[in-house]
């Protein structure tokens, strides 16, 4: 590594003009990139993170201002380089830039060919034939099988890694010296998540860039990060190397944010760490610490005063008051959490409550205009138990089948085959009413799972008034009592869902499933539209709520963290199938099927001494409408045989575990994890 | 404008978020407080709005304020030219028409009739429309296509034709003209009914009422049908200048309000004849029609632009 | 791709069977054709004889059933009122109707294109506030008045232009002003807004961050994707004014489709209004059709799925 | 916006005019022998046998002669291409035929020529708009020598005379036999003084004159070469038309546009006698209602007395309009009754009103087809005595419907007797008892009128009218209005005599030297 300056920013400040007042998205934010390095900027949703690397290249958004004392780019200053400059000598040049939405972000009417040259025939004078020899060479270099025949598809013709391969393609294409990734792997699935940030990892030491890596995720920027910043609220927080700052955090919100990620504080540990309160809205004059509201060391001066950059080392900063009052107190739950493992009972598995038995279910789908209707299978005779007082997780990729089994399971979805019974009662028998009293769902998005023309207390009360439960007085009681449970003030009882942040809407979501007592509350992904700080509040609210009510979950997430803290037995589905069922202890630290074991390779903890993991599985997750034969996993499967790719494995139960693969009982997991 | 909260990215949120979680934290506004404070600085809104509270008045209270009888004949006053040109009356302020009838009580009285089929007919299309687009939407399959063809029935016939063909075999009168103008305008709503409620369906909180046991029709009603209220308002205005227009196009052909009810698009019609020598019977009318439309569609993008909100999805 | 074209063609044809009967039935039941026929002063003897000799007096469904096989023939009748085959009646009106909407659209796109495109460019400009208020404005006027005030001003205080007919190509500019500035706000905004969806899109963005800018990014990256719709409402609003612009038509006295359909409604004239009806529905239907093949030529997203 | 005063565009039209050196239209004007006419409603052929329409009798006077025509001074039916003609009983005609008469194709005219037009017409076959109506009376043609031929009658005719004069005008023989072909080369073979040489239904007709037309007609030698009729059914655009030279002359002018436009230098106005009447028929059978207050005597009695004619005529019809007071056109032969009349007054009628049980009054609907200004007026009128009526204001065809089932209370029509000057062709066409237009339920009343239709005598025939006509205002069956004056506004360069019966002759027109 050098040690030259490539990217040099001082006092970058964007605001947003908005209807009623000014958004100070970033506030005099400086950073300082070294050629060959990679900076990760952290930060929870409206940090300012997107808007700082927006503005490196003047992207911004028409309406936003942006200010600086400099921008220097490898010794130019961009600060006051006018749009033309920009736009020819720098932007897809020197800078490469790669977005968060693969869906969005390549132009729908071409094809990837003309996406891909025109990059590099717009910069320079290069014939067609040659910048379409470098877009092969480079679709080649980034993973993309047949790269020749792919310059003729169209972006959606290709899934969304795929995409994502073409995006970072297109921004190499004319060899920049920094690329800047704005959360290249948000979208995307695990496996694949893995396997772009490998890529990326792959491509920077071979290209020698530096490149800048924003993400929500921290265990993402621990294993690609050199350098970290962290931002709260459109200021950086603090910067230090990965090392330093995931070990060692030094501003109180590093500290909580590293709390709330499960597993951080050891696999069992009951409560998650939590940052009460969210983001302040950043518009006005600022005064003080922004993170003062929520911060549990803030004395009266954090509220008042600008907290001080203190420099620890070269590259080592955090902006705080670091008031020697508070020094020691503990933060955010932390003793709780201590008092909270001493609580927990082992669990003894319960009676069965609801059983799935051989369910499948087939959708038929019309593509594009003038397409055939087809076929499409996404739930192939699954079987499942859940028992009481249980926390099952259902584990899969988007696709896999998740969501249609919750949907059946709840009685919205009629299945082809099969059934599911609910004690003694099949489901689908079951009159409305009945089946609601008995089964509630919690939804991924709480802003669309919440009707925004409806008051907080009417959604809260609605399933009483539906079935009629009680006269009017008690519901209002029992709504009351409710949301004081979830934790949702009284004032926002007469509220609308707009009127409240992402976690109170979850917190109502919850509340509305629970006001009807249900056996089984089936959590569709209740955490993964959350910041990572709120997502600690739910889930800890979630196992509270089930000690107290003595509530059975099935817990559908993609996010292993989340398995491993909260479930106690594991499904994991791949295509419409359940691949592998059992106890967590046992799915997760032996699993006996290679796509398990893969999932949990993808799953990045927060390790900044470790690297990106070579992936280990190949390829995409396929289009649900060609199933493969035989094993629906062996095209990607790294021990597949033979056998594998014409026979459906046989379901078997190995040490409790239910397991379907042909390779199960040879099949050994390499633990590359922790 | 996905994607105009897409460019503006992650930070945008925060402004959604504003309302905090802290105990001290005040709530945001409530979504109809906070549509009225922008309404007080839409220019746009508060002018139609005022115009149209003008007309409406007049229009309400036409029987006090009109000068005179708009009935009332007088054949040796026809043709009377307004007060301001060579040969005008105080008497009649804006002239008299081929009747001798008072130009200005006829315009005032006008106003009720366009507003009466305006209103009219954009509730009858509201209803149908709406209804139909629930359906569709909500139900989908064969329901979905038979409003679908329906839909381009009345697509594919032009409109006008359609609604002249109908007043004419059924007879003109002001109810008629409401009922036909009302029955062939309920695509619009239709169309953003169906594919807003497409839309809502996959929504989580429509899947959360069906788990707690709602029937498709409390969905529908009560869970689905409130969202759409902003958007069936946006259309409701617009529709009505649609309706004002058609009912002044249809009596200017022949085939709308019948005579001797002071309907705009009449008064076009009967003045049209004289219109190189009394342009005034011809203008008046359409500044009246011109007036009042633009006024009601400054208030129709008002209203859309004050409820359009920073919502998810 | 065949299949969807046969799939609409059968929608098309039910289209026009179902409004063909509507039409065919309310005649029957309000109107007399025979004194049409006949005429307005005409002795009683003859219009009952007229009535008997058409078979008026026949069930409306024997009567809908000979005119519809007739049609399968290739027969489209005798136009009561003109005494004229009806093929040749259309065929006579349709060149001016053609003609008329062909120039209306011409003059739609030569307003509405540019001044979205360029309130697109500069939201909040005075260009913007100028196309808002053209369209708000142009929404607002009667079509008619509009014809009326032109015919006042262009071609009697002014004699710039004819006043009416369609015998020359100056007799088209005063109608084809009044009929294309009819669609020009709904063209305007949807050319506006969706040039600005365009332009906030990802996809722009990603292109900006390649190095494009100005009419580039506009003609090469963002163009295409706004001209989806447009090809869409262009093709819904010809098909509306092929359809006979009725009210253009007789402010200027011009012998169109419309026109002909509106005397053919007055005077009960079923065959020609039931052909008038047919012809209607199924350009309506293919003018969409072919607006959805431009689509899908431009954009591979709906040419494949 | 200011509102643009009506005198400057009046000055501008003026301008206008004298511009009109510059005219768009080059047909019109005595420039090039051309007069171009207005036609308001489209011509759909311009075979008089297949037409009944006005404009079609207007055409057919320049391209087409039958054996008789409308004397022009004396409104008589006297020979034409018949050189003269003898009743040898009531019901059998004899004609000799002139042996100078020309087709435009050059044939000349032969006996066989009018056997062929004759038969044509009576053949159920044939099709012809007049076809019934001759029938009722015509058994048979037959040629009597080269030069003539006789007519045998059903009965005794007089209004024989009429209908060949205006509705059956000769055929070269085999006109029809090459069926629909006759669009060829020439849309119409007559013997007029004017030939057809380009018709295109519902835009224009253009006439030249036919050069070989026989001397010794009175419609011989006519002064204009080519005429153009242009169909422009809007009457503003009519008048704009005038004024920019677009056209020569428009007929059936509203009188407001007629006093407008004649007001500005360079437009003649001329102002003539129709033979049209306006009327309402009140539903005195009660066929709506048998209880219908119209079956009341003294109601219909009050509508009569309550409607001002005389204001009404005076104001809004004008020119040579009269109050009619009986059920024909005072200038029709038979039209001489001398039975009550029922002047304006309000009071009497709300008197008669109450008299007959209806003090508040009652609530009906008015139909009307045209002239929506009178029927307009006419509510008003009615509205003054507490009748609530309700303007039905529809087009013919729906007119026609409703008042053929017998569904009206009231209508207000008019009726032109297709410009024949005798009561039979009104009187006769609303009072007989197979007449969709008899509301009088009256029996009596029609065997009058079929017998002076099939009366030869001229004073029994005249004193049968007189009879019905009394009945008619005794019972006020009726409200007989006003009869229409006619409005034509030209250009100064036309000499043009004003039609008596309202049919102009355009063979008469002239440039004005």
């Amino acid at each position: 590594m050098t040690t030259a300056s490539i990217l040099d920013i001082q006092d970058l400040s964007v605001e947003i003009p908005t209807d009623s007042a000014t958004l100070k998205a970033v506030r005099g934010i400086s950073l300082d990139l070294k050629r060959g390095e990679t900076l990760g900027i952290v930060g929870e949703s409206g940090s300012g993170k997107s808007m700082t690397a927006l503005a490196i290249m003047n992207l911004l958004p028409p309406s936003a201002r942006r200010a600086a004392a400099c921008i220097n780019f490898d010794g130019s200053d961009l600060t006051h380089s006018g749009e033309r400059e920009l736009a020819t000598k720098v932007r897809g040049q020197r800078i490469g830039m790669i977005f968060q939405e693969p869906m969005t972000s390549l132009n729908p009417v071409y094809s990837i060919g003309r996406q891909l040259t025109e990059t590099m025939t717009l910069h320079r004078n290069v014939s067609g034939a040659e910048a379409e020899q470098r877009a092969i060479q480079l679709l080649e270099k980034v993973g993309l099988p047949d790269p020749a025949s792919r310059l003729k598809q169209y972006p959606h013709e290709l899934s969304g890694g795929q995409r994502q391969r073409v995006m970072i393609a297109m921004a190499l294409m004319n060899e920049p010296e920094l690329l800047i990734a704005d959360e290249p792997t948000t979208a995307l699935d695990v496996t694949i998540q893995a396997q772009i940030l490998y890529l990326l990892q792959d491509l920077q030491k071979e290209l020698g860039m530096s490149m800048i890596l924003i993400t929500h995720d921290l265990g993402v920027v621990s294993r690609s990060a050199d350098k970290i910043a962290v931002m709260y609220a459109g200021d950086i927080v603090e910067t230090g190397t990965a090392e330093e700052v995931l070990r060692n955090p030094q501003h109180p919100y590093t500290q909580g944010l590293l709390e709330c990620v499960p597993g951080y504080r050891g696999n069992d540990a009951h409560r998650l760490g939590s940052i009460p309160g969210i983001v302040p809205s950043m518009t006005g004059t600022i005064r003080g610490c922004a993170f003062a509201s929520r911060c549990p060391r803030a004395v009266d001066a954090c509220k008042t005063d600008l907290p001080p950059r203190k420099q620890l080392g070269p590259g080592r900063t955090y902006v705080c008051h670091d008031p020697d009052a508070t020094r020691n107190q503990a933060t955010f739950g932390a003793e709780e959490a201590a008092n909270e493992v001493a609580v927990e009972l082992p669990k003894t598995p319960g009676d069965t409550v609801l059983t799935v038995d051989s369910v499948s279910c087939t959708f038929s789908v019309r593509r594009g205009l003038f397409g055939k209707r087809k076929s499409l299978k996404a739930l192939d005779t699954v079987n499942l138990d859940i028992r009481k007082g249980e926390v099952l997780a259902l584990v899969g990729e988007s696709g896999c089948g998740k969501t249609t089994l919750s949907r059946t399971i709840m009685g919205l979805q009629q299945p082809d085959t099969g059934s599911v019974s609910l004690g003694q009662h099949e489901i689908s028998t079951l009159p409305a009413g009945q089946r609601a009293r008995m089964i509630q769902p919690i939804f991924q998005d709480p802003y669309s799972s919440l009707n925004p023309r409806k008051t907080i207390g009417d959604i809260i009360g609605r399933p009483l008034v539906v079935n009629r439960i009680g006269s009017k007085s008690e519901q209002l009681a029992k709504v009351h009592k409710m949301m004081e449970h979830v934790g949702l003030p009284r004032r926002v009882f007469n509220s609308y869902p707009d009127q409240l942040s992402g976690g109170q809407r979850q917190r109502a979501a919850i509340g509305r499933a629970l006001i009807m007592d249900p056996e089984i509350v089936i959590c569709d992904e209740p955490t993964s539209a959350l910041d990572v700080s709120v997502q600690a509040q739910i889930l800890n609210l979630l196992l509270d709520l089930r000690d107290e009510l003595d509530l059975t979950y099935l817990f559908v997430t993609h996010d292993l963290s989340v398995v491993q803290h909260m479930a106690d037995r594991v499904a994991v589905m791949y295509l419409g199938e359940i691949v592998e069922c059992g106890d967590r202890s046992q799915v997760l630290s032996n699993p006996k099927h290679p796509y398990t074991s893969a999932l949990l390779d993808s799953a990045l903890s927060i390790s900044p001494d470790l690297s990106v993991p070579a992936p280990g599985l190949s390829g995409e997750f396929p289009n649900p409408m060609n199933r493969p034969s035989g094993c629906p996993f062996h095209p990607r499967c790294p021990v597949a045989e033979q056998q594998c790719r014409e026979e459906v494995p046989k379901p078997e139960i190995i040490d409790t575990t239910f397991v379907k693969c042909w390779k199960a009982r040879t099949f050994s997991h390499q633990a590359k994890h922790q | 404008m996905m994607t105009t909260r897409q460019a503006l990215g992650d930070a945008s949120i925060a402004s959604v978020d504003t309302p905090s979680e802290l105990e001290e934290g005040g709530l945001g506004l409530s979504p109809t407080m906070a549509a009225l404070k922008r309404a007080r600085k839409h220019h746009g809104l508060k002018i139609g709005f005022g115009i149209l509270l003008v007309m409406a008045v007049f229009a309400l209270f036409a029987p006090w304020l009109a000068p005179h009888d708009p009935y009332l004949q007088n054949l040796s006053l026809r043709m009377l030219p307004p007060v301001w040109t060579e040969g005008g009356n105080w008497e009649y302020l804006l002239g008299t028409d081929h009747l001798g009838r008072d130009y200005l009580s006829r315009l005032i009285h006008g106003a009720r009739i366009s507003m009466t089929i305006g209103l009219g007919a954009a509730s009858i299309g509201a209803v149908i429309g709406v209804t139909l687009g629930l359906i569709a939407g909500y139900f989908g399959g064969w329901i979905d296509q038979a409003v679908n063809f329906l839909v381009t029935c009345q697509l594919a016939v032009p409109s006008l034709l359609l609604i002249m063909a109908l007043v004419f075999v059924i007879g003109q009168s002001v109810t008629v003209v409401i009922f036909v103008i009302g029955a062939t305008h309920w695509v619009f709503y239709l169309v953003v009914t169906r594919s807003a409620t497409l839309r809502l369906r996959e929504l989580d909180f429509v899947a959360a009422a069906n788990a707690m046991g709602c029937s498709k029709f409390q969905i529908a009603v009560r869970e689905v049908l409130p969202n759409l209220v902003n958007q069936i308002m946006v259309i409701f205005t617009l529709e009505v200048a649609v309706a004002i227009l058609n009912e002044a196009t249809l009596s200017f052909l022949g085939l709308g309000i019948p005579s001797p009810l002071p309907s705009w698009g009449l008064m076009i019609a009967e003045g049209k004849t004289a219109m190189f020598f009394q342009p005034w019977l011809v203008i008046l009318p359409g500044i009246a029609l011109f007036i009042l439309v633009i006024a009601i569609n400054l208030l129709g993008d008002g209203v859309r632009d004050v409820t359009v909100t920073n919502r998810r999805n | 791709m065949l299949n969807y074209v046969l799939r609409r063609g059968f929608m098309a044809l039910l289209v026009a069977l179902t409004v063909s009967f509507g039409t065919f039935a309310l005649f029957h039941f309000a109107t007399d054709p025979a004194q049409t026929i006949a005429g307005e002063d005409a002795p009683q003897e003859m219009v009952d004889e007229i009535r008997e000799q058409y078979g008026f007096d026949r069930p409306v469904l024997v009567q809908y059933g000979d005119w519809l096989g007739g049609v399968l023939q290739g027969d489209f009748g005798k136009s009561y009122f003109w005494k004229q085959q009806v093929v040749e009646l259309i065929q006579e009106h349709a060149k001016v109707t053609i003609l008329l909407a062909l120039s209306a659209l011409m003059v739609t796109v030569a307003i509405a294109l540019p001044l979205g495109i360029s309130a697109a460019l500069k939201p909040n400009s005075w260009v913007d506030r100028l196309a808002l208020s053209t369209a708000v404005s142009a929404q607002a006027i009667p079509n008619f008045w509009l014809g009326l005030m032109f015919i006042i001003l262009f071609a009697v205080t002014f004699p710039i232009f004819p006043v009416s007919g369609d015998a020359t190509w100056k007799h088209y500019v005063l109608p084809s002003l009044v009929l294309g500035a009819s669609s020009v706000p709904a063209v305007m905004r949807l050319t506006r807004t969706g040039l600005l969806d365009v332009l906030s899109s990802d996809y722009i963005r990603t292109a900006r961050a390649k190095g494009f800018m100005g009419y580039r990014l506009i003609l090469q990256q963002a163009m295409r994707n706004a001209l989806l719709p447009i090809v869409s409402v262009l093709a819904v609003q010809l098909g509306h004014k092929l359809g006979g612009s009725v009210v253009t038509e007789s402010v200027f006295s011009m012998n169109g489709l419309g026109r002909l359909a509106v005397e053919s409604i007055f005077n009960s004239d079923i065959p020609t209004v039931q052909s008038l009806i047919l012809i209607f529905v199924l350009t309506f239907v293919l003018l969409t059709l072919a607006a959805d093949l431009i689509n899908a030529w431009l954009d591979p997203r709906i040419r494949m799925g | 916006m200011r509102i643009r005063p009506p005198v400057p565009i009046g000055y501008c039209l003026i301008g206008l005019l004298a511009l009109c050196a510059l005219p768009f239209h080059a047909s019109a004007g005595a420039e090039d022998d051309t007069m171009v006419v207005a036609l308001s409603k489209p011509l759909t052929t311009v075979d008089r046998l297949y037409s009944i329409q006005r404009e079609g009798l207007i055409l057919s006077r320049l391209t087409d002669d039958g054996l008789f025509f409308v004397d022009p001074e004396t409104l008589e039916f006297v020979p034409l291409a018949a050189s003269s003609y003898e009743w040898v009983s009531d019901t059998e005609l004899d004609v000799t035929i002139r042996n100078d008469v020309m087709f435009h194709d050059g044939s000349p005219l032969t006996v066989e020529d009018v056997v062929y037009t004759f038969e044509w017409v009576i053949n159920e076959e044939s099709d012809t708009s007049r076809g019934p109506v001759i029938r009722s009376w015509l058994e048979s043609v037959e040629k009597l020598a080269p030069g003539k031929v006789r007519f045998n009658l059903k009965l005794p005719y007089p209004m024989a005379l009429r209908d060949m004069a205006i509705s059956i005008p000769l055929r070269k023989q085999g006109t029809y036999d090459k069926a629909g072909s006759e669009t060829d080369e020439q849309p119409l073979n007559g013997i007029g003084p004017y030939r057809v040489t380009e018709f295109s239904a519902g835009r224009e007709i253009v006439l030249d004159r036919f050069e070989g037309y026989y001397q010794a007609s009175p419609k011989a030698n006519p002064a204009i070469e080519n005429m153009v009729f242009r169909v422009i059914p809007d009457q503003g655009t009519q008048q704009a038309e005038l004024l920019s030279g677009g056209i020569d002359i428009m007929m059936d002018v509203p009188p407001d546009v007629a006093d407008n436009v004649s007001h500005l230098p360079g437009v003649k106005r001329l102002e003539g006698n129709d033979i049209r009447i306006g009327y309402i028929t009140l539903d005195a059978a009660g066929y709506v209602d048998p209880d219908s207050p119209f079956t009341n005597l003294k109601v219909r009695q009050a509508i009569n007395h309550a409607i001002n004619r005389e204001e009404i005529t005076k104001y809004l019809m004008r020119g040579s309009a009269e109050v009619v007071h009986f059920a024909c056109h005072p200038r029709q032969f038979g039209c001489n009754a001398d039975g009550p009349r029922y002047p304006y007054n309000p009071e009497k009628a709300k008197q008669l009103l109450t008299e007959a049980g209806y003090p508040d009054g009652f609530s009906f609907k008015l139909w009307a087809y045209r002239e929506k200004i009178i029927a307009e007026a006419v509510v008003s009128d009615l509205k003054a005595i507490d009748l609530d009526v309700d303007l039905r204001f529809v087009k013919l065809n729906v007119f026609s419907k409703v008042r053929n089932s017998k569904d009206m209370q009231a209508f207000f029509a008019s009726y032109g007797s297709g410009g024949t000057a005798d009561a039979s062709a009104s009187t006769g066409v609303h009072f007989a008892a197979n007449s969709a237009r008899n509301y009088s339920g009256d029996d009596a009343l029609a065997d009058t009128v079929i017998a002076a239709e099939q009366t030869i005598d001229a004073e029994e025939r005249k004193r049968l009218y007189r009879q019905a006509l009394n009945r008619i205002a005794e019972q006020a069956y009726w409200v007989p209005m006003f009869s229409y004056s006619q409005n034509f506004l030209l250009t100064p360069e036309l000499e043009f005599s004003v039609p008596k019966d309202g049919v102009p002759r355009f063979w008469q027109a002239s440039w004005r030297q």
